[in-house]
């Protein structure tokens, strides 16, 4: 070939291995000079050179430097990438904590409908009347399934329903005089929970677990008093093991003039069975990205919605879509009156909970209730399935979702949880959450989900089963520290990604 | 009944029986009393898909949609603009929108290599060196960077512009509630910031609309005067889409630049889900909320991606993370950076200069309206407009008529005279005729 | 684990390797009695036995055998399935004859439209309005683009056209009298010629093509007598050469009474740049499925519409679309005079049609000029390149593709076109065409397309070049014979498959 | 203007050149100058995707969609089905849309197996042994059956029933103008076949509707008797959704069985795409048209699917091939295949009895009209109507109304006392209140 045809460059080929197994070029990489893929609608209006008009001082100078690559490449691009990420829909993701439950297909045609999502967020009420009865409604399903009065859908995820409804606790007792400043968390909570209880002013209080892995109530006994504001529980806890003193612990906490804030992430382990309300919480946040099954996205969006008690509805964030008491089926806007104000640019992630409403009207009080049934179910014969070969710190019927440690492997074999996590990927099998939560050491954290067959889940317990084997067996056992190899890529050094940052192209 | 759940009665009996179990109740024997829920929770039994798609299309159609029944000159932080089919159709494939937070890199380098894309791209945009894989919107991305500049500075006075978005005031207030931040708002002259009355004497930040809320292009050269004088941080607030022309936020001197990407081809959706950028300069990384995604390399020495700078998140620092966020948008934020990479170079900037010229056609037609005057001076793609009547009564009587007329500005300027304008905008996608048409009836309209 | 747990059977675990590189079961393999995905709307009808109302001599006496499995099942074995599937969102597609350029994503849009798609094909005219006018529109196009005069949109694929497309000659000939009965087609042309030449009726004469690849007129000559009913080429034929012949020999066909047929599987080498008509065709059927970007499909669903002289309008396929002469914006149907009939249950893949003519207004006049531009360059630089590694039986400029020869690094070396093509999925594009056209030995037929940069081009360039300097390496030879072995499956045994089907499971 | 190709004007100058060529037009100098088009097509210049979907929309709202505005009761082999997000979702996976004809095995096993599975479920309905990977639609599919048996009898005589689809029986008659079979129509008595009349002597094969286009259950067994009687083989149309109740073709002695499969969850689209099924008993396997997938091994011994029996398609035998099908429906096919799993066993014959039930209960309905009569005995799923007005008024009538009130019986039925009748079923998407409403509509509209 002559040199004539050697000038290609400034843009790497789009090509591509049909399963991966090449590093896909990033979208700089595709660029070249003058390649486009947009174009615009020809509207008539005359272009204009801001130039001409605006002062120079405000102007730039060059183009945003963006990537310049055909339609046909960004599509490649694109669909090369999505074949390198593993998804609830290409399998089991027994992540624990995160319900990656199957996502139902319809709730994307609800997403997609033009009613919904070409609503302008400045539209007045006369325009927008089915937007206000669908988050009324939605409303209206989740307090029934909390137990709780009133709610806000505006908090775009967990964590800012926490920050949420830790305001609203401090507005509440702000209101009655209070000056408490404490919250408490168990030992074994989320990291999110600590991190809202600082945002939100207060102070952190942890609480150790006791040997059966529920909050020790002695330990809570001696932290309560007048300058705790609340405590911060989910339930069942983050080892999926119910608290059974919850009565008994809000009875306290409540005693001392504390509130009970329910951390909905294990909602989906108790839908019809046990409501946070009826268990004596005060403030509960819903991740409706997890228990009501919109899809997670990559890392989002969700929606955490926070509903309370009759007590603090006045402080909920505003405004809130209301049914317009003078007459049947209107809707407006209304203000909470001692409302802690906005905490979303708009009404929240309103789409997100389309789907979750969706999701909840399918399923109805009997459906809900057989999702929890079946994810406890798969839980806990998951959980007897392996119980050969892996240890569990603690004892009894789990719910949703159960704790397996690794450390007795470990100490034997040298193998850690990590390595199991990693094992799994070559089995078919995304890996469980690892060393989470932090007081169970080599924590293998799982939660089938009821969307898993119980054949899946049979098969997820043979590939541990034959994991924990292998483990054992010196001539099999070096394999599980290679592992993954079949994965686009392997193992990677992270410490360098950290040490090094290297954030943009 | 509608349900998901796979399981045949008889495999749900065999799973009992191999669990020593003789009815899924059993299951929750050792819930106490009190909180065990008895009867059936007082909602619909299941339905069916068919069912649920009825409901949710009966609703949609009490909604009235942007589009030809109802032209859209609002904006005031959610544009109608086009989004690209082939944007739309790549960040909807599954594997993306099923799949959870890339915690383990082997199996998640497609939304890791697109949030490293993502993180580039805004940066690039924003002029800044640093840019996290998303937060909810422009509103909290404005709470996290006052966070940031608080925490930075060790200072907690916090000035804040009444050119911003009043949502995102708003939202300031409310979290100011925990944090304990002092917010201080500027006042305004005219439509822009009056930087004169200023005083940023131990403030940790100045946070500035950029063009701001009323359309204005700010003076973020004097701001940046100001901020420097007093060690504040600079926060700006801006609209992507004017970037694409004007300046860069960190071209200007912003410490910390934010905005709702909302613009960048993501649905109107009522408000959300949309997207939070945040950016902000390196040296200030390690204060960043949310997530970050580095590049690295596999045991084999292949380049590969990975969430990093843990240190920052709560699941490491529990209380003293630098944010709580943990879910954010990712989704919406490959959504962004597929919509940019489309847009392309120089069709960003196009479609920048498209939203400016049909806007300064709209406001010059706006002009020639008996009564009604345009407020502003320097102004890209957004303006206000005082009316002969009311701009609430205005958006009503052209809502009959077709058209969404622009957002009546009320809440968050109680005691200024711009109570009762009206915003607008034309984006991109407002032809010279539905232009025409508006003036037209807009002309009608308040003349009554 | 205790045997309490291993009931699990009728149906396999629906895990799956992140990559695809284990077997998917079947759906009948994941079913299990019982399960279920699909609900009903709420109609509110009563169900009724038909045992009550019907004969039972008409009733089954068991439900169909379909599998049973859950929606989550349902989705994980799909999307595992489109995993094991290349593709040109994948990546290059230099499929020979096939034009696998890039389906605008647009297009999607197009085909989901309600107000396209929900309309019932009985409605009565002054409800589809919208639809006869699309087709019309499309009508004018494709004349336009074709050089013809009148067209039919029944047929639903290439095939189909042309026996449309002969059927018409067929008509026109026992209308003028004509008793020709012979189709001549040369020998480099696709199956689907001499198929439909058979199934209409006619007898197939097959002219040889001479020493540059192209009909050779002297044999042309010598077959043509009034006996001669027609010709049916591709221009540029199928090795991608222009018959530059092709006003003369289209002269000497007529002059025998013959007419001249142009199969448009090539015309996305030709728009604006030489029209079947001016070429001399006086029928003529598209692929839209190849020329105007609608997908593939796995195999279909395509569309290849008619085109004809004015002569010939009267024997298309009715009812046709057409604007009432009456009324400016009004359309409806009309029978041409002398129709050879219907072709199609309704009017063919109107939804294909609407992409189709999408793509069309979309590139206009300007736009398709330069796909065809861009094709032809994309074929003759990528000839070039790989001028030193492989033959080309026939000199010259090519058109939209290229067919090399693997015969001399056969006899060279051992690897032949097929090992080659197996290679080149290893690296990272789909194969060329394989041993077609049946009149060169161990053919590559190659058609880039103009929706490749010029970067993925030099990178198959690279490839082949690649492939074939391993050819001659003893070292690295073998690993040619065992490719592929990076895809889902390896090379197949495609005789036991025929020798004893197994076409159901 | 728009265009897919990436080709920037310095890549197509440096690509020229290192051609040796100044111009692309170069590139043609070959070309006999009387081909050569000269000056630019007379078709408007290519535009922006905006405009693009601008148009086309513009042309879709001058149609009527079958929905809440357009409530449909028509059939005639196009039905108003539900179809499923999750099939709908599925089939539209990009590798499924945008792959081509699976000819290289390796890389197309997601295609091959879905096909295999499609024909191992198209079989069972059919309960024939053979079905291949898809043809065009019901009619291509008949016509197809039609050639086999004449090939396979080597006979030329065919029975055509006047209960088939009329379109159907037209497009035999235009095919037959090739091949030169002899196409005889069999008459009707009432709404089934006058099987008394047939004289099936030397005939290739007797082809029947079943339930027919007039929905009557035919009497199968009868026709098979007189097929045996002759050597003539049994070609059988039938319909999917009653075949879900009724007793398969195959069961009632069919050779060939082929449908419209646009019932199994695909979209009305004005008649296309659609799906053409085809099964046979399995001796007829080397004559079968179309692509055929098997099971077979790869090298290494995994299980593997192929397309087969190539020898009887146009690539190997030319103009000996069985048929000339080459592209066929394959992406309707796996469409079908996902959406008849997602009905699953219990759920197809669910869907089934509600088709039953709601055409039941409109007939019913319409027996009570004044005027009008049923005039079919057994029928299933559809039925005609007498009215008291002429049918095709009728439909024009209730259009205005909101209904799509049938098919009007005309073309094909010439000379037959059906014309003037309506067609019209009620599918398991009809509610209650939406057959009531019709009903009384109806009664209105025909007595006036
Ligand atoms: C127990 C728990 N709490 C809170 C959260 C935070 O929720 P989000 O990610 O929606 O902000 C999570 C999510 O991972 C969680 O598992
Ligand atoms: C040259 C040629 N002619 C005809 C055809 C048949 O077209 P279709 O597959 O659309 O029936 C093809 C398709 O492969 C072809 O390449």
């Amino acid at each position: 070939m002559t040199e004539l045809f050697d000038f290609v460059g400034g843009g790497v080929a789009s090509s591509s291995p049909l399963v991966g197994s090449d590093t896909e070029p990033t979208i700089f990489e595709l660029s070249v000079p003058g390649r486009k893929s947009s174009s615009f609608r020809n509207s008539g209006v005359d272009l204009l050179d801001p130039a001409s008009i605006l002062e120079s001082r405000f102007l730039r100078s060059e183009e945003v430097d963006l990537p310049e690559v055909s339609e046909r490449d960004l599509v490649g691009h694109y669909t090369r990438l999505a074949s390198r990420q593993y998804s609830v829909d290409m399998g089991a993701y027994p992540l624990g904590s995160c319900t990656m439950k199957y996502n139902p297909k319809f709730a994307d045609s609800v997403a997609g409908m033009p009613g919904l999502n070409r609503v302008h967020p400045g539209s007045p009420d006369e325009l927008v009347q089915g937007w206000l009865e669908l988050l009324v409604m939605a409303e209206e399903y989740l307090c029934e399934i909390t137990g709780m009065q009133a709610a806000t859908f505006q908090p775009a995820a967990g964590a800012a329903g926490e920050l949420t409804g830790l305001l609203v606790i401090r507005a509440y007792l702000q209101h009655t005089g209070s000056k408490a400043n404490k919250i408490i968390i168990p030992d074994s909570s989320h990291g999110t929970n600590p991190a809202s209880v600082t945002l939100s002013g207060f102070d952190v209080v942890t609480v150790p677990s006791d040997e059966s892995g529920l909050v020790d109530t002695d330990a809570l006994a001696k932290v309560l008093d007048g300058s705790v504001a609340g405590m911060m529980m989910t339930n069942p806890n983050t080892l999926g093991l119910f608290e059974v003193k919850i009565t008994e612990i809000a009875r306290m906490v409540h005693e001392v003039g504390g509130l009970m804030y329910y951390d909905g992430a294990n909602l989906n382990a108790v839908l019809g069975i046990s409501r946070p309300g009826d268990m004596g919480f005060d403030v509960v946040h819903s991740n409706l990205h997890k228990t009501f099954a919109t899809p997670h996205g990559g890392g989002g969006p969700g929606s955490g919605p926070v509903a309370v008690s009759g007590a603090l509805a006045d402080f909920l964030p505003g405004p809130k879509p209301c049914r317009l008491s003078d007459k049947e089926n209107e809707f407006g806007w209304y203000m909470p009156p001692r409302s802690i104000g906005r905490v979303h640019s708009h009404f929240g992630n309103a789409v997100v909970v389309a789907r979750a409403l969706a999701y909840m009207v399918y399923n109805g009080s009997d459906g809900l209730k057989m999702a929890s049934d079946l994810a406890v179910l798969n839980a806990n014969w998951l959980k007897a399935s392996i119980a050969d070969y892996y240890e569990f710190p603690f004892d009894g019927v789990c719910m949703h979702e159960f704790v397996a440690s690794a450390l007795q492997i470990k100490k034997e074999t040298g193998i850690r949880g990590l390595d199991i996590a990693k094992s799994l990927f070559e089995r078919g099998f995304h890996a469980p959450t690892v060393y989470f939560p932090l007081i169970v050491e080599e924590a293998l954290m799982i939660e089938p989900t009821e969307t898993e067959s119980p054949q899946t889940v049979r098969a997820l317990a043979d590939a541990l089963i034959d994991i924990a084997k292998r483990a054992h067996d010196p001539e099999t056992k070096d394999a599980l520290h290679d592992a993954p190899t079949t994965t686009p890529v392997r193992r990677l050094d992270e410490a360098r990604a950290a040490r090094n940052p290297k954030l943009i192209f | 009944m509608g349900s998901f759940v796979p399981h045949t009665d008889t495999e749900i009996a065999k799973m009992l029986v191999s669990l020593g179990l003789e009815e899924i109740d059993d299951l929750y024997d050792h819930l106490p009393q009190g909180a065990r829920f008895k009867g059936d929770l007082s909602i619909p039994l299941g339905v069916s898909e068919a069912d649920v798609l009825d409901l949710m299309d009966s609703l949609a159609r009490k909604n009235r949609p942007t589009g030809r029944e109802l032209i859209c000159f609002a904006g005031a932080g959610a544009y109608d603009h086009d989004s690209s089919a082939a944007a739309m159709a790549l960040a909807s494939q599954s594997a993306f929108v099923t799949s959870y937070t890339p915690y383990q890199p082997e199996v998640a380098q497609g939304v890791l290599q697109a949030l490293f894309e993502y993180q580039t791209l805004i940066s690039r945009l924003s002029g800044l060196d640093v840019t996290n894989a998303s937060l909810y919107d422009g509103g909290t991305a404005l709470v996290e960077a006052v966070n940031l500049a608080c925490a930075h500075s060790k200072r907690s006075r916090v000035l804040v512009s009444r050119g911003i978005h009043p949502h995102y005031r708003e939202m300031i207030q409310t979290y100011a509630k925990g944090s304990g931040h002092e917010i201080v708002e500027v006042g305004l002259s005219g439509c822009s910031t009056n930087l004169d009355s200023v005083s940023l004497q131990g403030a940790a930040a100045l946070c500035i609309g950029y063009p701001n809320y009323l359309g204005e292009i700010e003076d973020l050269e004097a701001a940046k005067r100001l901020c420097e004088a007093s060690g504040a941080l600079l926060v700006v607030v801006y609209d992507p889409v004017a970037v694409a022309t004007l300046r860069s936020p960190g071209d200007m001197g912003a410490d910390v630049a934010v905005a709702e990407g909302q613009s960048l081809g993501v649905p109107l959706s009522f408000g959300g889900p949309y997207l939070g950028l945040f950016s902000a300069k390196g040296e200030l990384v390690r204060s960043v909320p949310g997530r970050l995604v580095g590049e690295t390399v596999d045991i084999d020495g292949k380049k590969a991606y990975v969430t990093t700078l843990r240190t920052r998140e709560q699941d490491i620092r529990r209380e003293k993370a630098s944010s709580n966020v943990c879910t954010n948008q990712t989704l919406i934020a490959i959504q962004a950076a597929i919509h940019l990479s489309w847009l392309g170079k120089s069709g960003f900037s196009e479609l920048s200069r498209r939203c400016f010229s049909a806007t300064r056609y709209l406001s010059d037609g706006i002009s020639r309206i008996p009564g009604a005057k345009v407020l502003n001076r320097n102004f890209f793609r957004e303006f206000v407009v005082e009316l002969p009547i009311d701009a609430g009564t205005t958006v009503e009587r052209m809502a009959e008529r077709g058209f969404l007329a622009g957002v009546a500005i009320r809440e968050g300027f109680e005691d200024s005279p711009l109570v009762g304008t009206l915003l607008m905008t034309a984006t991109e996608k407002r032809t010279k005729s539905e232009i025409d048409s508006y003036l037209q009836t807009l002309k009608e309209v308040v003349a009554k």
